[in-house]
């Protein structure tokens, strides 16, 4: 299926503004204005957003301690979002939540998660509210290639494939759980894993957005008719560290250089789209300086936002008390 | 207003709620029962018969068995919960939170906080606890002294049918992940309970009875005893207040405090393991609110340090009862 | 490999003894006199002592809460068993565990567990002092069908592959886990799942012993010879309810007779042996009345034997207090 | 004799355990580092680098790098230890504890009661707990008076480098399954710590100061606190005794009281929840045994009923600190 130019624009627009949000986290995070633990999700763009291309609002998505990218493929506030890594009142979780925690449950988004398969459960849970109450919705759980050996996400597939639940488990194996290579730490291989739950994928490059978006749609579409759970194996690479201040000693030197030179999402995005002849190059760069100044002005703002107070503490522990 | 059995309670409060409110679905491993199965649907209604008769009623959409798989589904509850449903999960024996307590936890306890009050987790999760039922070691734990630790989580321990339907209502009505204990050994004791369906508030605790000596302090199963042993008692002159806190988390502190400063004198009875438990967990709270008006030491009336023992001649010295109660309760007349 | 006669009859006397053992508990606990949950192997024979013909003391398995015949097949003292499931002294756990925790770690017998998916880390462990002591020794992780869906069998599985652990997996999938069909409750196919871990695998008639102790052979020589983890899914059928006091509703009725009539494994070994005239009738018998008379004597005494003293309540907590 | 970090001292104890014991293994994930990978191997050292070098020194076959599945592999070490090795596991955060939880509530902390003594379970489970480093809900508790109320399991908060080497040697060389509490905050904390192995023994507190005004039990990086406290009020004529308990179970009761049987007054902090935690277990404990000692009311200082907080602004509240401490010990001497 096409994507119309507007379509086009509009993931550019979402690769282009995780890239800036993220490289903008770095640097803050290396200049020490953003405390606690970051995860960036840099180079893998095209995953996150060829994913959520297809999704609606009423579909729920639960991410990784590596969040950023999801939350804004999914339509989450990007100012909110600063404010809520840099801790401050204003922010998507009021500042409670941070990096490892933030979430939008309005976008559909039902959160980062500090706990390496964390989501899988609860994305099963919001599936299952879409098929009681026949929203029509799907879910989609993203996983690491470490998070994809805990023992909920795979109790989590063979439950999706009994309830038959619309959900769509996204493996994201950029190579690594923290230093630890994914071609060790997972037995067998990804599809075949998935298979022997009863649920139907494929293996998909993830650095090319378009083969992403067409394997998700076909995937999703498939599961949002009522025919059970699907798998994706994203095939992909982080940019930065496992997390912000890992000097990252495990990857041969240069990877990550050539890995940006050549298989770039952005970059492999710009060229499909500019020598068929779809968009322009000029439209592409307003885009770059758009996201560059919305990020600016998001963390202008985060920077001067208030902290929160501290009657904040002790609220949002019960819904009634 | 009928007898019913503890059983029969829960069962009603189930059935009541599920008939009012569309969103209110259970899940768990053969809470219907015969599943995929040639012979009888309906064929367990859970391992104990609590939930026998949902299915047929409300259809396996509303009542759904599970694979062995409690990460999976208990996690799964708190997500539905998350995204508008309000799923009672049935964790068979508390002894299982181990395979699913991240769920518990990091999730359901924590979603509200972490998201800044941006989700509600209205999910029950139902368990059975306790002893006496020579079930050994993996199947007779108290345990909810630890989801009491959790911020976030709300933890309902009813001592009798009245008590078990009116707070199983609450916990479906509640807005907060609910963890709501059965004691194994209670489901056949019976009792007048209500045929409609009625709400006991969370955090108010029940007194019993009310004396001047001691205060006893009981939970679940230990507050029929703490009842016996106090009507023996004051045929002797000794005259005990018993209160049962219903919920330990919220823990109704203002009834106990109150007691204590009339009567003086504090015991605490339950049947969980002693460290960390909620006995130390009301003493201390007295101790350090109300200590003025002790005249004696809080006295704790617990299990030893041990897991449960298999064998019934030593369960039966495992577990707390009215003579361990009595014994406390002079102590503190001394 | 052919078994020659001696191997025969040992492994006639092993499945006849669990029989013999399963029907005896299964009246006592009837009568009263078993006190707790308890749940029997009664059916499954050749699975058990398929699978533990093949192994010697330093070997280990992992059982489930359906113990007693892993433990007789593992060579675990019979008297011993019945003290512990009456709960009395001499017990093999010292009347602290019962039925479900029946154990000796001295014949290699790692427990049964009341936790279903218990076993199988647990046997990683096992395994991984195999491989670290170089004993040689592998480890045999039984579970059931309801288990095959538990996280923590589903983590060990792919650790064991990682790891390369001497671990042979036994699905014993006698249909049920509880009441729930084991159709329903695995998605996908086992052996698939298994290959899905990159291990490999075989589906086995469990009725048939000969099929069991073949198939068995060949994963633990292979595993044994440092090739990694192997899988087993036994087809097989239990007789008695899922624990006693199970009314088997879920059942068609007369399964279970049809079962007994045309699969029972006891008489299948018997038919396969006397046919090709490797055993005679006569032995068969002999060991009949044998065992019978072993399980008797066992039931004597321990209706015979004393309780537990209060002491034994608070010992055996720590190794050192 | 040396100054070495927190981090060193635990690196050093395993290092030296590891030479005297060949059965001593490490395993989990990215304890070395590096596995499967083009780059450097041992590149981690787990997370804080606690584990660096131990790789090298002792090959892939005793540092096991693992998937991320504490399941198997937590159980895996406690398999491990029940045949014959004595496995160090690292479960990088305690947080973590709930998706691995049952292998250490009903297969670690029971098996040797279960099987009738007829099994010993030397596993250490390594584990970094504590707020303050910004690590949000699920990356900052406490939790280890969850262990601590498991009958079965020792457990062990160090508070300051010396302690740290000497407690995870007789850790090591114990027994029973041991978890190993590290303070995330304390690994850059320097001290005087020997050379050579020492053990410290289990369930004997450390009074780092004697006074006759309040006896001060604080746990961890409490400890630390406590002191700067007691160190101050001195100065102003309140003299405290400061214990610190080394290992939250087996508890040294006896000191304790003792303590407060010459003071007549208690304060307990603790960096964990409030509800059935160690502040609560440990007043309890006084507040039954040495009550007729008791002058004023335990005081408990402890964070709030609330998961921990993210932002830095609030975080700093919810963590207990010098400030409350003290605000405690004058509120038990009015
Ligand atoms: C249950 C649990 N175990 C371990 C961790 C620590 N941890 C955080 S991220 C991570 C690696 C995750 O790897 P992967 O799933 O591949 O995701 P990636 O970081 O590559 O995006 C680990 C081990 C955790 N947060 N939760
Ligand atoms: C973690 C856990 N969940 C649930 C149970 C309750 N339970 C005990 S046995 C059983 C069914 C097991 O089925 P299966 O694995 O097929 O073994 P089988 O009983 O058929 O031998 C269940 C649900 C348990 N003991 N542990
Ligand atoms: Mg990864
Ligand atoms: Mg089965």
């Amino acid at each position: 299926m096409e994507l119309n130019r507007e379509q086009l624009l509009a993931a550019y627009h979402q690769m282009r503004t995780i890239r800036e949000f993220e490289e903008c986290v770095h640097r803050e995070f290396t200049g020490g204005a953003i405390p606690g633990f970051v995860h960036l999700y840099a180079g893998e763009e095209a995953c996150a957003v060829g994913v959520c291309m297809n999704l609606s609002d009423k579909d729920y998505i639960a991410s990784t301690h590596r969040g950023h990218g999801h939350c804004i493929a999914k339509g989450c506030d990007v100012k909110a979002m600063m404010k809520e890594i840099f801790g401050r009142k204003g922010g998507l979780c009021a500042g409670k939540g941070g990096s490892m925690h933030i979430a939008d449950m309005s976008k559909g988004m039902m959160g980062a998660n500090g706990i390496v398969g964390g989501g899988p459960p609860l994305i099963c849970g919001a599936a299952l509210t879409a098929k009681t109450l026949k929203t029509g919705g799907v879910a989609v759980a993203f996983v690491g290639d470490g998070g994809f050996n805990q023992g909920t996400t795979l109790e989590s597939m063979n439950l999706a494939s009994v309830w038959k639940l619309p959900v769509i488990f996204v493996l994201e194996d950029n190579g690594y759980a923290e230093s630890t290579a994914s071609s060790w730490s997972i037995g067998g291989e990804p599809v075949k894993r998935a298979a022997g739950f009863g649920i139907p994928g494929e293996q998909v490059d993830g650095h090319d957005f378009f083969a992403v978006y067409e394997a998700a749609r076909k995937a999703i579409s498939r599961t949002r008719a009522g025919e059970g759970p699907s798998f994706l194996h994203l095939k992909v690479n982080r940019y930065f560290g496992h997390f912000e201040g890992d000097a990252t000693t495990y990857r041969r030197p240069g990877e990550v250089d050539k890995l940006r030179a050549e298989r770039d999402c952005l970059a492999l995005f710009r060229r499909q789209v500019e020598q068929s002849g779809l968009l322009k190059a000029q439209q592409l760069d307003a885009i770059d300086r758009e996201t560059a100044a919305l990020i600016d002005a998001a963390v202008v703002e985060a920077k001067a936002a208030p902290q929160p107070s501290a009657e904040d503490l002790l609220t949002d522990v019960y819904a009634s008390y | 207003m009928s007898k019913k059995s503890f059983r029969q309670a829960i069962n009603e409060a189930l059935r009541d709620e599920m008939r009012r409110d569309p969103r209110v679905i259970l899940m768990g491993e053969d809470v219907a029962g015969g599943m995929g199965a040639a012979g009888e649907q309906d064929a367990w209604g859970g391992p104990l018969g609590v939930t026998k008769g949902l299915m047929p009623e409300f259809g396996r959409e509303r009542v759904l068995d599970t694979p062995i798989s409690e990460s999976a589904f208990v996690g799964a509850a708190v997500g539905a919960a998350a995204t508008g449903l309000r799923p009672v999960a049935d964790l068979m024996f508390i002894d299982f939170m181990g395979v699913c307590f991240d769920q518990i936890l990091n999730q359901a306890a924590k979603l509200r906080y972490m998201f800044g009050g941006k989700a509600t987790v209205p999910v029950v999760i139902r368990t059975m606890f306790g002893a006496g039922f020579r079930a050994a070691s993996q199947h007779s734990q108290g345990l909810y002294p630890v989801f009491a630790h959790i911020p976030g989580l709300k933890v309902v321990v009813p001592s009798s049918p009245y008590e078990a339907k009116g707070l199983m209502t609450q916990a479906i009505r509640d807005d907060d992940p609910v963890i709501f204990c059965e004691h194994k050994a209670m489901y056949d004791d019976q009792e007048e309970v209500p045929d409609e369906p009625y709400a006991i508030a969370f955090g108010e605790a029940n007194v019993s009875r009310e004396g001047e000596d001691v205060t006893i302090v009981a939970i679940g199963r230990m507050v029929k005893f703490a009842n016996e042993v106090a009507d023996k008692l004051e045929k002797q002159g000794i005259s005990c207040t018993v209160i049962d806190p219903r919920t330990v988390s919220p823990l109704d502190q203002d009834t106990i405090i109150e007691s204590v400063e009339e009567t003086g004198r504090l015991v605490v009875v339950d049947e969980a393991s002693p460290r960390c438990g909620m006995a130390s967990d009301i003493a201390a709270m007295v101790a350090q609110n109300a200590f003025k008006a002790l005249k004696a030491p809080v006295k704790m009336v617990t299990p030893p340090h041990t897991p449960v023992p298999f064998s019934p001649a030593l369960e039966d010295i495992y577990v707390p009862g009215p003579s361990q109660i009595e014994a406390a309760v002079r102590a503190v007349m001394e």
